[in-house]
């Protein structure tokens, strides 16, 4: 599947929060075969202080139309910067970047865990997964309720949980005490959020011998496998977050 | 028509433009983006006798127009360039350089000795001057006594041709210049990155795992110019330069000053073609100003 | 409450924001602009024993952010100096700074004498590090030896607290802040700006009429700071951070590298009050993360 | 006269042609004393190659509504972004700078000469004059008649004579071959333009001893007399453009 470097137009974006969006670009050729968590680098020009490009993950595809989505949240000038795109703007992006999330050839019961933006890459592989007959959950943790993003998107994929820190919303606390996960058995849980939260759904997975995939956001200088500067500490030695991610089976991670 | 070649002694280079090492991975990583064939030569990842890991993440801070790298020349050691690498890039028709590195002067002898075997390599670049290694690396480059050594120690084993490449953390780079081509470099490459820094405020701790890093991308333009120029007049073997350059226009200043080709390093993560368009907005400047050769724009700021 | 004061020595500035010399003038240029005596310091021009015209026209070319320039220490000399700006600038409440420059070991002596005898000078930077003029200036500063004899010169001259400036053009800083210090320096500043260089490509001619001139602003940054944590890690007295700081997130990273005060230079041009915002962003981080001194920031990245 | 930073609210931007625009700027408190001849410096927010503010003359002033507006020639990234301003837009600048031309005591013949985007603060001027009950007339050079700039507005000032290089507007040739500086004796003329038209102008003014002041565009990285980037040789030594001019009497500069 062949890199390149497109000029997107922006055909809309959804504010959601004072700091999160939904931003719809399109482009005007033929776009390649994305596999649900990859990736794409984006381009923002005007500021010194964004001279690297910003790695966003694929939200959503509409490959009739040529369209996806990415699911922004505002953390600097970089993505500031597309969070105030309007319909008719371009962004410049390589696309698509990375490896991909596995999908069973089996009949697994599977659980999609997110964190904040982490959400991003799992409404992709949710509705991919869906489409091929599986019937996965989603669990979905945020700070508080008025920062919960995007339930009525995820409930097309599949039954959603929720949890929020201060339990404005769905169960108070982390995603790794929900019930949920207590009352059924997964056989597979595909995971995205902050580090911390990533590592506690790994330890709970490694104890109860779920398979588990995570996706890591490393700092990105190409996007790539041209830096190396992305690594990760595997069992296979430093190697690209960027090329052999950002999709890691747990077992790997020296975590 | 415009005449782009250049020449390293004997080498023919059918255009001055060439990737920068460890910019570049091993040119491949670029196939998707144009045909790297176009260019004047590869300058591959920085490659030491066994393999290395690296140095821990995190490797990068993005810095004002450029970023510190802390990769700490991460490579599969020369087994696995010459078994894996070596038969995928060969078939490229470019000149492929291999970027040499060490931590003792052996090491450079040994991993020179065994690149000048390999029939598609016509030149190496020295690397005397990386800042991201704790032996070895730049202690090479910033002495001039060592850079003597390692020089002459390498030019008795290896038969092509020489590129040294220079360190800018340097008081005075031209005494550098003169050392290495005294030693009988065939070329000389400049500059490798800036020692530098970065801190995160909000974690309050440095941005790099090892504190310090190399400085590259565009900030660092105006002094690899200023390093090319005093070096480009101080010696007769051609000159390399690079540092910063993102455009055609950049790598023109490069030419003007005295560079004899360039290398493209960092806009390649912002952009991968961006050699091929530096390339093409190189021809279309001597077009526009009447030039027909780039030797005619080579040095031109001294007439 | 936060403390932001500061010492060098006995010498106490109330706040660690100074203006670095040749970026502010005498002070006096930025009146209109904010309260300059709510400042640590103001650092004035480079001041030389007589008269300079400076170099010619163009002394200035913007960079990648950054700028070069060519200034070469025009300013009218100590008489005009101590009759028509000393009387004017001794009412504000700061310490003021005067940079002192020489051609030869004399001039410094003899220019620091006279502003010994100036009672509202509290203290001198000694510039050794200005790549802009052809005799002195960083002769001095890129040479161990001469850096020791000016440096020990003016302090058997000199009786105020001594700051000795360093140039980036260095193999390395940390030689020559070991040998000021042990040479009687109260305190070392740094960096000055780093030789750099630019071309017109249109006009097919350097950009500076001397054609390297020394680059400042961001772009410098991660050099600076790279330089002032070696430094600070390295001497006993006080080190004043500086390079490329825009904001007061910037003049922290100095802060937490290890610097106990910093320079405000090139941001003025684009925003005259910077230097004050800069102070008032220092105070509100402080609170934020919940110190209540600067000093408990400074090196915190060390600890 | 205190200079300040000041955020100017853009009310309009008339584009002339594609490479030249009148912005038209609004302050929110009320204008310094602005005197013709002076300039501001403009922030460009948004590149790198952008560092530093750019000079610009100022063109014209509505004292009453706090208004000002000035000319802008596209050389590069820095105009380019003025040029592309719309209203609404702010633009940020540190105004009032420099000194201004001389206006007369006496009751002088006044020849106002201009050059391209040096044009510019002549409007200003003679609006300034005319208020002052003289009767400037105005010469302006052009490369081509595509590229001439607000003739009616000049015309309110007083006659306008134009020239363009390839004569298709007014005479053919050069400011200083039109048939006006033989047919009428002046006793003032200022004159802004590039250097090459300035020096012609001084040369031609030193010869038949009159007045004449030029506005130069040294260029500048503060514009208020700190860097001393922007110097200039004259019979007083080295010394700043942009706070002892950018007005000089020709007989002070070494040309
Ligand atoms: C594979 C991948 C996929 C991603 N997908 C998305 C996505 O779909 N939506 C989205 O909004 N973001 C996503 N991110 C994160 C996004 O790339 C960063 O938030 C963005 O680069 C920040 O740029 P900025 O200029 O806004 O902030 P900056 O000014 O660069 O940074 C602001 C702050 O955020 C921190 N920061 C920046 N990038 C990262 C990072 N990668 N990890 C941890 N901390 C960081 C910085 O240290 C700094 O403190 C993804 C990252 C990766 C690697
Ligand atoms: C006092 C003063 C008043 C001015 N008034 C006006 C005005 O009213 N309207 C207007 O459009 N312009 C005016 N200028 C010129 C204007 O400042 C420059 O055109 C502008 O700074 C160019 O910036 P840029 O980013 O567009 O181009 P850049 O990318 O900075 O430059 C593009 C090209 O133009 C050349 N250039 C840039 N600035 C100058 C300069 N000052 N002199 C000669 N060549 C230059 C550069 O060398 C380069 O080749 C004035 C300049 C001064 C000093
Ligand atoms: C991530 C990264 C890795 C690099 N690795 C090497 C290397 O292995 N060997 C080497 O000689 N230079 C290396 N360099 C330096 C570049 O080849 C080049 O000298 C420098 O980046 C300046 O050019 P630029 O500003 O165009 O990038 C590296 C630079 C970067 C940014
Ligand atoms: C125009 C200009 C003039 C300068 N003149 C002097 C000087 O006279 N003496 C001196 O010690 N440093 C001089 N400097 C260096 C600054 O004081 C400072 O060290 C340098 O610019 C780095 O800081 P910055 O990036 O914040 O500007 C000058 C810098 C500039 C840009
Ligand atoms: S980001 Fe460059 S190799 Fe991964
Ligand atoms: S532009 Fe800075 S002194 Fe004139």
């Amino acid at each position: 599947m062949a890199k390149c470097v497109d000029d997107l137009k922006v055909v809309g974006n959804k504010l959601l929060t004072e700091d999160f969006c939904v931003i719809e670009v399109e482009s005007g050729k033929k776009l390649p075969e994305f596999r649900p968590g990859q990736f794409v680098q984006v381009r923002i020009d005007g500021s010194p202080a964004t001279f690297l490009r910003r790695p966003i993950s694929i939200h959503d595809v509409d490959f009739g139309k040529n369209r996806y989505k990415m699911l922004i949240q505002v953390l600097g000038k970089g993505t500031e910067t597309i969070y105030r795109l309007k319909s008719g703007d371009y962004l410049n992006v390589i696309h698509p970047l990375g490896n991909s999330f596995t999908i069973p050839d089996d009949k697994s019961k599977i659980l999609l865990v997110g964190g904040g933006c982490g959400i991003a890459p799992l409404l992709f592989l949710g509705k991919q997964l869906k489409a091929r007959g599986f019937e996965p959950d989603v669990l979905m943790g945020f700070r508080n309720s008025s920062r919960v993003l995007e339930i009525e998107e995820y409930s097309q994929i599949g039954d959603v949980f929720v949890t929020t820190e201060d339990g404005s919303l769905g169960e108070k606390g982390y995603v790794t005490n929900h019930s949920v996960l207590t009352s059924v058995k997964y056989d597979r849980i595909y995971c995205c959020g902050p580090d911390s939260m990533m590592k506690v759904v790994a330890e709970y997975s490694m104890k109860n011998n779920i398979f588990c995939e995570v996706s890591l956001e490393n700092l990105m200088a190409c996007g790539f496998g041209i830096c190396l500067c992305c690594i990760v500490e595997t069992t296979r030695g430093n190697i690209c977050t960027c090329t052999e991610g950002p999709v890691f089976n747990i077992r790997e991670l020296k975590w | 028509m415009v005449n782009l070649g250049i020449n390293i002694g004997d080498l023919h280079f059918k255009n001055p433009v060439l990737t920068a090492s460890g910019t570049c991975g091993y040119g491949t990583e670029l196939d998707d983006f144009f045909d790297v064939s176009r260019l004047g030569g590869i300058v591959v990842k920085g490659t030491t006798l066994e393999p290395r890991e690296g140095n821990a993440y995190p490797r990068m801070a993005e810095t004002p127009s450029g970023m510190l790298n802390a990769v700490g020349l991460q490579n599969k050691g020369i087994d696995y360039f010459e078994s894996n690498i070596y038969p995928k890039i060969s078939g490229y028709d470019t000149n492929i350089i291999v970027n040499v590195n060490g931590s003792t002067l052996d090491d450079y002898i040994s991993l020179s000795e065994r690149i000048d075997r390999l029939e598609k390599i016509p030149a190496i670049e020295l690397n005397i001057s990386c800042p991201n290694v704790k032996k070895g690396g730049m202690i090479f480059g910033t002495n001039l006594q060592s850079a003597r050594e390692v020089t002459r120690a390498v030019r008795a084993v290896y038969t092509k041709k020489l590129i040294v490449k220079l360190s800018p953390n340097v008081t005075n780079i031209v005494d550098f210049a003169k050392v290495v081509e005294e030693e009988g470099a065939d070329s000389i490459s400049l500059i490798n990155t800036l020692l530098g820094m970065a801190v995160d405020i909000n974690m309050m701790k440095p941005s790099l795992s090892t504190v310090t890093g190399g400085l590259s991308g565009p900030a660092i333009k105006p002094v690899a110019l200023g390093m090319v120029w005093q070096v480009a007049k101080a010696v007769k073997v051609p000159v390399i330069g690079m540092g910063g350059i993102m455009t055609a226009s950049d790598a023109i200043e490069f030419f003007l000053a005295g560079a004899s080709a360039v290398q493209i390093g960092t806009v390649t993560f912002i952009d991968p073609a961006a050699p091929v368009k530096i390339l093409e907005g190189i021809e279309s400047y001597l077009q526009r100003k009447g030039f027909s050769d780039i030797k005619d724009i080579i040095g031109y700021i001294n007439h």
